[in-house]
């Protein structure tokens, strides 16, 4: 920082939408314990949550044509300081992962009180906030290391989540805690891979870290921060066989908290992979090439079978979603390991288009918690007709889920499938599309118990309350308008892979 | 209440005023020597975890109740946070100290350096004797109908 | 960009809007403005092309507007209105709004500048038409109605596969003059075939459109096989290949259509002979030959829908329409019979009714060109078409042995539907160069030529003549109630036993058929319950220990691999 | 128009004139000035078989006949029982009252 010669020119708020992102929810967060107050954390929440959602608009719009703002935190600059780096990409995650959560949080109002027990509603709130605000901290920043802490940050709070799964079901405590173990291993193994990047660069900020390992070109210590930084991730990122945390995670958590990491926190660790993978490293590396293609797709395309198997056999929805998260996560790693530009526009458009799509199904299974007790399939057996519009909303998702034309889960099947054809890799695209089949048998699976059988004779189960309708079909629509306006998703998300790959902006 | 003890007792006493001082001392010499709000967080924290340790978790309950806890642990997150929000508003950026004095940049870092190791030091007292009661007040083992 | 309204989007809506409109006879009317705006917005379109919307990275033409699209579109938007009027007494939501959206889609397909919206109109005339059969409402429609949809389906996923490759191999969707000879343009080809009823491709259609209800035939005749004649005309015309499958086509339906006892059915069988005349016309290609096609559709949509009416019309009020059944009906329905004979003289070309103008051009674009062989083919077909169709459906339904029904004249709109559609007949028959003045190419063709007048009316008469002294001399085939074996009994029943593996029945060797399936399939289901199943190795808890245990492989695999390199 | 479904109506009447034995001979008739009316006028021929006198009577006449006779023998062999393909098949189904309610 210069100290001499200070000519400062006032920054206006503008300038620190960057920041501002994150501080919103993360003084939120505090301040939330700091009130102490039960009735006032879901507000609170909320509108921290909304003032992200405009601030991601507003950094969107700025950086959807290709431009990038760096933001000095504390007034140092890179690469001594911590950067805070928007382009189209992260700002696209950003958006995605505020806007998931303007459309969880009224969901979870209802079934959070039903869920959780009460007197830790204010802490719960906190968690959620913090876990937010790491979130979009992780996808925002361009230092490698402040990644890490916002991981954590994040990855911290998301135990406690879980963990809060336990007023209703005690494996939730379980469940936290091999996520705990499983996250920290994977944070471990992330912070040891930058620290050899640092040992091989000297630098943490990522554009000085891309430039100097271009310039440098691979060499041991590189390459071992580079396989350690892909398994810490993968493991954040339930990468198969790394997933072993996400089916208990997800089921035990209260299903606020389970549409809310479905749709951002594993998508955000795609996000992670993808700015190493081709901003840090590029694309051009030849170890990087090497491990994608043989170890990362091939665990891809298992993934996508495997899970979609084990989730068609389940018998309990919300864990059935879970697994079928894993092999969604498989076509995102396999849009990556294209190593194309269509390849990421495909992960990037998958991550979104899966999150929105995965917000409406856990939502729709908290609706059926609220009402039905559970989720096992013999417990909400009938309820398309006692509960219509959440079973609608749930075959809009899984139409979703399975890609059918018309809704947002097409547009990436698509694209990926085209990227496979780029590539020529005839074989990867025929196996997108078998896995595609397995989705269609476990969702008819739900269908046809929602549907077709007979309802519980003890079940009272009635229609969601407006709370969680609203959300849940926001959500559903969201699929849907994503499905036909395509320009949006797809734009952004070329400009982001336009731009991860440095390409020059379309 | 454990009535032997007399010696530590007698001794804990004495100790818990020197460690707050030493902690306070910590604190506030962190920016030009050894220490700052973490290392004087958890000496902090310490006078009141050797205090319940050895007066049992209730009395020391009374001098500093979990609610306190809680609220001290999300004051320092927000001293901290706040310290940068202030200069925000002073049209610089976010924790850019500079701020507090714009004529000379360098008492600014000062006071915005003690004010932020404050808050840390307060989180941190408030974390780590969380984590002490937490422990401290562990339920029974959990009963077979809960599982 | 949208600048115009595309005329599919008024069907659309109106098959949205239309089911929540109260009160059954508002409805009807209402229904009746949808063709009507349609036919609006069509006539006033400029040509061009207009409304190219960008879907994932593809351009899509929602219309090319040129005069052949225009006159096969205005020819739909008329027979829709036609048939709406012939379905006015219906009060069934589901076949209006299948009426709707099938004419909607197949009009969309008419405008389509590339193949995937061509694609996307072609599966939404299949989806769309399929309830109109199953609007029949009995077991036997429900799996005719799938057979069916498996078909038209399957003519779409053959186009769009056609498509891809087609993308694949020129880097261009455009919906243009193709010529065969690469994989994509042979799927193409073939896709169009199906919906074209191309011989061995056809047992779809006098399989399907006699199962429809009496509306859903009417509606069928008109859409799915003109759509393919006009694809075919805008993708194939001039492949010399088309004249030979055309004139197959052409013929062969005649021996089917004699034999078959359900009237609807010999209809569609003359529906096929018909479509063949036109596939000859777009197998010789050029200016005439393609005017001829176009008129030829176009008539050919009028009196085949006329006939459907007039036999739908006798279905609708004796429950049958068995040519065993029936007879004598002119006494009771006399303004049905009558209609029905305008039908049949149309399709027996005489003159001073449409064919004799439209069908003549496919065959003088014959002779220019030389196609002898061709040329006698066709000349027979439309002698034998005089017989099977001209003279045996009012015959044996109006006239013939008196079956001793009398039911009751035609309810008054499908009156006034077939007289709509009499008039059309009658009236391109008497001012044909009105009509030539739409046709895709400006041409200088003179219909009523002394020779041309007397020699079709020779083989109408001769035609006539064989039949009434067959009819004499008791050589008709007879009339009992019975199925007429076609080349679906391919897949029906060889097939089907084929798989079965069964001798016993049908039934019993479907039965059999998905019971091995079944036991082969519970086999593979369960070995993969067994390893990916709840309580499977896949699917459990599995403990740190174990979790750990992948990472380390992982990382060093990834090691291994990044040092490899 | 004539309501009266009960009795044959005039209309009809005058339709039922078509398949009478006076029509027969009308037709008789019509094809045989049709015949004659080959040799009078100048005909503009694609082939010479056009040039046959007679040509569209004489092979509309055979092809109607060659077609029956294939029919009638295609007949035997390819007819079955109406209910065949039953329960697959609408050949042996009654149709359905046109008359249902209001879907």
């Amino acid at each position: 920082m210069a100290t001499e010669s200070v000519v400062h020119t006032a920054m206006t708020l503008h300038d620190h939408l960057p920041v501002l992102q994150i501080l919103v929810p993360f003084i939120a967060a505090p301040l939330t314990v700091f009130i102490g107050s039960r009735a006032l954390a879901w507000p609170i929440s909320f509108a921290s949550s909304v003032v992200s959602l405009v601030i991601a608009w507003l950094l969107l719009m700025q950086v959807i044509d290709g431009d990038v703002i760096s933001y000095h935190i504390g007034g140092w600059a890179p690469p001594l300081g911590i950067e805070y780096r928007v382009d189209a990409a992260n700002a696209f995650v950003v958006f995605l992962v505020a806007a998931i959560s303007v459309v969880v949080l009224p969901f979870a109002k209802v079934s959070v009180a039903y869920e959780v027990p009460l007197r830790d509603h204010a802490l719960f709130y906190s968690a959620y906030l913090l876990c937010f605000s790491g979130l979009m901290g992780v996808a925002i920043t361009g230092d490698a290391f402040n990644v890490f802490v916002f991981l954590e940050i994040s990855s911290l709070s998301t135990y406690v989540l879980i963990a809060a799964g336990a007023g209703k079901d005690k494996r939730a405590l379980t469940a936290a805690y091999d996520y705990l173990i499983m996250g920290t291993i994977g944070a471990t193994f992330f912070v040891i891979g930058i620290g050899f990047l640092y040992m091989g660069t000297g630098t943490l900020n990522m554009a000085d870290l891309a430039q100097r390992i271009a310039a440098q070109g691979g060499n041991r210590t590189i390459e071992a921060g580079f396989a350690f930084i892909l398994v810490g991730i993968g493991l954040k990122l339930a990468f198969y066989p790394l997933h072993l945390w996400l089916p208990n995670a997800y089921t035990y958590a209260p299903s606020a908290v389970s549409a809310f990491l479905a749709a951002t926190a594993t998508k955000v660790a795609v996000y992670v992979l993808l700015r190493f993978c081709f901003t840090v490293f590029g694309p051009a590396f030849g170890f990087e090439v090497l491990t994608l293609q043989y170890v990362v797709l091939p665990l891809a395309v298992v993934a996508m079978f495997a899970s979609s198997f084990v989730a068609v056999f389940q018998s309990d929805f919300k864990r059935m979603l879970a697994y079928s998260s894993i092999a969604q996560i498989g076509y995102m790693l396999l849009g990556i390991a294209f190593l194309t530009e269509t390849g990421v526009t495909a992960a990037i458009v998958h991550l979104f288009n899966h999150g929105i799509t995965k917000a409406a199904l856990f939502m729709a299974v908290g609706a059926y918690v609220l009402r039905a007790g559970d989720t096992f399939y013999n417990d909400i057996a009938g309820l398309g007709r006692k509960m219509p519009w959440t079973s609608a909303a749930v075959v809009i998702g899984g139409l979703s889920l399975i890609g059918v034309p018309g809704t947002a889960g097409f547009i990436s099947k698509w694209v990926l499938v085209q990227a496979a054809f780029e590539k020529g890799w005839w074989p990867v695209a025929l196996l997108i599309v078998a896995s595609s089949l397995l989705a269609v048998i476990y969702v008819w699976r739900v269908v046809e118990v929602l549907y077709l059988q007979p309802a519980r004779e003890d079940s009272t189960a009635t229609e969601a309350p407006l709370t969680m309708l609203v959300p849940i079909w926001v959500a559903a629509l969201a699929c849907i308008w994503f499905g036909i306006d395509t320009d949006t998703t797809l734009g952004a998300a070329r400009t982001a892979a336009a731009g991860l790959l440095n390409l020059p902006g379309q | 209440m454990i009535r032997h003890h007399l010696i530590l007792r007698v001794i804990t006493k004495m100790l818990i005023g020197p460690i707050m001082l030493f902690a306070l001392y910590v604190q506030f010499h962190g920016d030009y020597s050894p220490g700052g709000g973490f290392q004087a967080g958890v000496i902090m924290a310490v006078a009141f975890i050797i205090y319940g340790v050895v007066f049992g978790l209730a009395t020391v309950q009374q001098v500093f109740p979990p609610w306190l806890v809680h609220k001290l642990l999300a004051l320092g997150v927000l001293i901290y946070a706040g310290t940068g929000v202030v200069s925000l508003f002073l049209g610089y950026g976010y924790l850019d100290y500079g701020a507090f004095t714009p004529d000379h940049p360098e008492h600014g870092q000062h006071w915005g350096i003690l004010v932020v190791e404050l808050g840390v030091g307060v989180t941190v007292t408030g974390v780590m004797v969380a984590i002490y009661y937490a422990f401290a007040a562990r339920t029974p083992a959990i009963s077979d109908e809960d599982w | 960009m949208v600048e115009l309204v595309p005329p599919f989007l008024v069907y659309f809506l109106g098959a949205a809007l239309l089911p929540l409109v109260p009160g059954a006879a508002l409805r009807s009317a209402l229904s009746l403005l949808v063709p009507v705006i349609g036919g609006w917005l069509i006539w006033t379109m400029p040509t061009g092309t207009h409304d190219v919307v960008t879907l994932m990275g593809v351009d899509l033409t929602l219309i090319r507007n040129d005069r052949l699209a225009a006159i096969f579109a205005l020819v739909f938007s008329f027979a829709a209105f036609v048939s709406l009027v012939y379905a006015w007494h219906v009060r069934d939501r589901v076949q209006l709004v299948a009426t709707l959206l099938y004419s909607g889609s197949a009009i969309g397909a008419v405008f389509a500048g590339d193949l995937i919206t061509l694609f996307l109109f072609w599966e939404g005339t299949a989806i769309a038409s399929v309830f109109l059969i199953w609007a029949r409402g009995t077991e036997g429609a429900y799996h005719t109605g799938l057979r069916y949809l498996v078909i038209q389906v399957a003519s779409g996923v053959i186009l769009l596969s056609g498509a891809a490759l087609f993308w694949r191999e020129t880097g261009s969707l455009a919906f243009d003059q193709m010529t065969l000879g690469s994989p994509a343009t042979w799927l193409i080809f073939i896709a169009f075939g199906i919906k074209c009823a191309f011989p061995l491709l056809h047992s779809w259609l006098p399989d399907a459109y006699p199962s429809a209800t009496v509306t859903g035939s009417v509606v069928l005749s008109i859409f799915t096989t003109k759509l393919a004649v006009y694809a075919l005309a805008r993708g194939f015309a001039g492949t010399e290949l088309l004249i030979w499958i055309g004139v197959v086509m052409a013929l062969f339906p005649v021996i089917w259509g004699l034999i078959e006892n359900d009237l609807r059915r010999v209809l569609a069988y003359s529906l096929i002979g018909q479509l063949g005349f036109l596939v000859v016309g777009i197998g010789i290609g050029g200016e005439l030959a393609i005017n001829g096609v176009a008129a030829h559709a176009v008539s050919s949509i009028l009196y085949k829908s006329l006939l459907f009416m007039a036999v739908g019309a006798v279905l609708f009020r004796t429950g049958t329409a068995r040519a065993s059944d029936l007879g004598g009906l002119v006494r009771s329905m006399p303004l049905t019979a009558l209609f029905c004979l305008v039908g049949s003289a149309t399709i027996a070309a005489v003159p001073l009714f449409a064919s004799f103008a439209t069908k003549s051009m496919i065959l003088s674009a014959a002779g220019y060109k030389g196609y002898e062989g061709a040329w006698l083919a066709l000349v027979a077909a439309a002698g034998a078409t005089v017989v099977y169709t001209g003279v045996k459906v009012p015959y044996c339904a109006f006239f013939g042995a008196d079956s001793g029904r009398r039911p009751a004249e035609a309810p008054w709109n499908m009156l006034l539907a077939m007289g709509l559609g009499s008039a059309a007949c009658i009236g391109i028959g008497v001012f044909p160069g009105a009509f030539f003045a739409l046709l895709p190419y400006p041409m200088e063709y003179d219909v009523y030529t002394v020779a041309h007048v007397i020699t079709q009316l020779q083989l109408v008469a001769f035609a006539v003549l064989a039949f009434v002294l067959a009819r004499r001399f008791g050589y008709l085939p007879t009339e009992t109630r019975s199925v007429v074996l076609d080349s679906d009994w391919l897949y029906r029943r060889v097939l089907a036993r084929v798989i079965g593996g069964l001798a016993q029945g049908m039934s019993i060797a479907w039965a059999g058929g998905v019971r091995f399936q079944e036991a082969w399939l519970n086999r593979v289901i369960l070995r993969l319950y067994r390893s990916h199943g709840p309580a499977s190795r896949m699917a459990q808890s599995w403990p740190t220990g174990a979790m750990v245990q992948w990472v380390a492989i992982l990382l060093a695999v990834m090691l291994f691999v990044t040092f490899l390199a | 128009m004539d309501q009266n479904h009960d009795d044959t109506s005039a209309f009809a009447r005058v339709l039922l004139l078509i398949g009478s034995p006076r029509a027969f001979a009308v037709l008789v008739v019509l094809c045989a000035g049709l015949f004659v009316a080959d040799f009078l006028y100048h005909k503009h021929p694609y082939f010479e078989v056009e040039e046959v006198p007679g040509f569209y009577a004489i092979y509309g006449l055979a092809v109607v006949a060659v077609f029956l006779v294939a029919a009638r023998l295609l007949g035997g062999v390819l007819k079955r029982p109406e209910d065949y393909y039953a329960p697959n098949d609408v050949a042996s189904e009654p149709y359905p009252d046109e008359s249902r309610a209001d879907g």
